[in-house]
């Protein structure tokens, strides 16, 4: 079994329009800037996008949401030095959002991966997020109950990845990757390296190959902060 | 209820053998603890599943040698296992994370019963004593095929497939295939469909051994394993 | 900051009578022998303890459960090569029993530690273990509410520990141990090895520190399966 | 509310500097995006805290030379920051796992408006605009303690500290301590103590700065921070 594939192309090839997918990072650190970069060449469109951030200048999520091609954000902040594609684009009503509390939205996901359909937290209560939502009360505090949140793909940045698609990943850049893993029905993953089988200590492995569909190797990931002090564009 | 099945039923390692040939090459399988554990060992040449334990460990190697064993690398069988290229380890809630998020491929167990219905009865007698259920309950809900490896009747001859189980279940409709000492039989709308047989059995005497209808496909195969396991 | 303590009894000298107790591992592997044989020592009773199983021979929670020191078992699989010590007591009706699927024992801890007070899992809808508790329905398909699990004390075993504890363990040997460290009011733990601050790289620590409030060393470990090979029996 | 508080009021180093006198040794903290994370330096002598950020490090360095950074070693805020001998690295989900269930000793956060009642707003101006909220609302009913760092008025002159919270809220009931630039103010059932003042300002002048009723603790200490911050 050997989950690589060739190319960047090949491994967004198949993601339709009005896919919802989840991409990692938080903000710079940890997004697969070159597998989004495949998604905008690939063309797919109306996509549902669940990352913590909107993106952040005129590349990654905020060059897909430049194309036009992201109906709906779900995500905790919004904000970044250069919001500019998000905010006029949601001030014009052009893109959706729903906006989580970054641990709820974290927690969502994990529940997604793990066959949980809805859980409890205290979070939000009593806010404007919480609305609507039912409540129930448990010894003797409030708690909110939200829903799983599941996608039809990740993209995600790791490390290593090994052929089974074991992953490791760069220290803050692990933040949403491994939980999106998990939540998805194909998972796609770009690796700075792919090692061989057996190259991943069991004790280090973060996340196991069973969550992994497809991995691409991205020898020289670009990081999104770099890209934005340089003031790139993509395309 | 007298048919002398001594000769033609398959043994505990045949019917493993022919569960085995169902699982799909790079397929992640559980193997319940015990007689479900066999069919590791009967993969078909050119597949190769990778197997998950519960207590946190995919991807694990064979058994070691007698005396090789080191006790905190073991299944949930709490048996002794070893790591091979490609293990991962990782703590319980992540284990069921694969388990109960729909991870697994197939998840393979024994049974007590099995209705039609595909209702699964696994860990308890009903009989008092110490009741212990284990993973069983995670993996019937979780598993995308779950599949029951079983004698197709009782030491006294009784049915194991039923139109309702009478033990405390396991699980509610979530078997989808059997393997028995006699036949492979489909859970399919509330009813058993014979896939396969043993050529020496008749379809009204295994009908006789089965409670629940048992409905034939439209073709029924000969349920042929190699004779020297 | 040093989470060091210098002995086993220390370790375990303030858990009171009556107090839940967590006890790590699967079978022998991971449990913290020392630790247990320690709280034997140190007298407590009316114990509830939770672990996956309910002892096996004579040593470890077995021989905590033949001292009648164990009000009550809260565990998956309370069966084991040598049961014996725990069936005759539960049949003879001395000590309580609340059986749990293994998947929702490890979910309910987690949740636990994670402060979500309930949960919704398919595991158990339509057996007996759903008894009594709510069942809710999400896209379709019906689920059993289930409850975290929090306890006064964890006792766990690690491989290594740095003095603000940060743990790593030993192959299998994880399993229930850093999800319990993340439920108990006080965690315990027995390492291996203590090592300097910084001897853990920062990508392979299992439990931060953060839930750990004692380490004691441990340097030989005993092991249950292998005490039980040599009919072992404590005191 | 014409009070001319140049020369009374603390600066946001000062307010910080007060904050961190209250953080024991050996307290896990959270500190919030902006001006809450100064209280990082000001640790008293022979105190250290361990730091959290909800992107996954706990125990992590100051931050790094410029020319220096490594953008995927960053904090809530996406600033550079470093490792030190005891950092750790864990996913979103074990991150507010730390926050929800209880383990930081304290989490200090800015607002916009804080209650009487201890209901915080300080994620959205309720204008319109795009709405950001990231892990406010999760560190407000986790940490063991939710302290506040605040001017005491807004630039305009109003009460920052008010009876009930006209902005949206981040959370019910959360704040138990507020570091102000004229005051430190604990809120015990559903008023304002005050426990600490700058020495230049009449009780009534802060009263009439405070929206909500400010009750004097037995003992009202004066405010006092090294002036060279």
């Amino acid at each position: 079994m050997d989950k690589t594939v060739a190319s960047l192309a090949e491994a967004v090839a198949d993601i339709p329009d009005g896919a919802t997918v989840m991409i990692g990072g938080f903000g710079g650190s940890g997004a697969p800037i070159e597998l989004i970069h495949a998604l905008i060449d690939q063309g797919a469109k109306d996509l549902t996008i669940i990352n913590n951030n909107a993106g952040n200048g005129h590349v990654g999520i905020a060059a897909l949401i430049e194309q036009g091609r992201v109906a709906k954000m779900i995500c905790s902040f919004p904000r970044s030095a250069d919001p500019r594609v998000f905010t006029e684009r949601y001030l014009d009503g052009r893109i959706a959002l729903e906006l989580v509390p970054q641990g709820t939205l974290a927690e969502r996901i994990r529940a997604g991966g793990a066959g949980i359909p809805a859980f409890y937290t205290p979070t939000s209560y009593g806010t404007e997020l919480a609305e609507g939502k039912p409540v129930e009360t448990f010894e003797g505090r409030p708690y909110v109950q939200e829903r799983w949140l599941k996608a039809d793909f990740a993209l995600l940045k790791a490390e290593e990845a090994d052929p089974h698609g074991n992953l490791t990943y760069r220290m803050a850049a692990r933040n949403f990757n491994p939980l999106m893993a998990t939540a998805a029905a194909t998972t796609v993953v770009q690796a700075s390296r792919i090692v061989p089988l057996g190259g991943i200590d069991p004790e280090q492995v973060i996340t196991p190959g069973i969550f992994v569909n497809r991995i691409v190797q991205v020898a020289n990931p670009a990081q999104e902060e770099e890209l934005n002090r340089a003031e790139a564009v993509y395309p | 209820m007298s048919i002398d099945l001594t000769d033609i039923q398959l043994s505990n390692a045949q019917i493993a053998w022919r569960a085995a040939q169902d699982i799909e090459d790079g397929a992640y399988v559980n193997l319940g603890i015990g007689f479900p554990e066999m069919v590791a060992r009967f993969q078909p040449k050119g597949h190769e599943a990778i197997f998950h334990t519960e207590n946190g460990v995919l991807d694990f190697g064979r058994a070691p040698e007698p005396g090789q064993e080191d006790w905190d690398c073991i299944n949930a069988g709490k048996k002794a296992i070893t790591t091979r290229p490609g293990t991962a380890f990782f703590h319980h809630a992540d284990s069921f994370a694969m388990v109960r998020g729909g991870h697994l491929d197939v998840a393979i167990l024994g049974a007590y019963q099995v209705a039609q219905t595909g209702d699964l009865a696994n860990w308890s007698t009903g009989k008092g004593g110490v009741p212990a259920v284990g993973g069983a309950m995670d993996l019937v809900h979780g598993a995308k095929r779950v599949a029951v490896l079983t004698d197709h009747v009782t030491k006294k001859g009784q049915p194991k497939l039923v139109d309702k189980c009478t033990l405390p279940l396991t699980g509610v409709g979530c078997v989808t295939r059997v393997y028995t000492s006699l036949a492979v039989i489909d859970v399919e709308d509330g009813v058993f469909v014979l896939r396969e047989k043993v050529p020496g059995i008749s379809l009204s005497d295994l009908q006789s051994l089965t409670g629940g209808e048992l409905k034939e496909a439209s073709k029924v195969g000969d349920l042929i394993c190699p004779e020297d396991l």
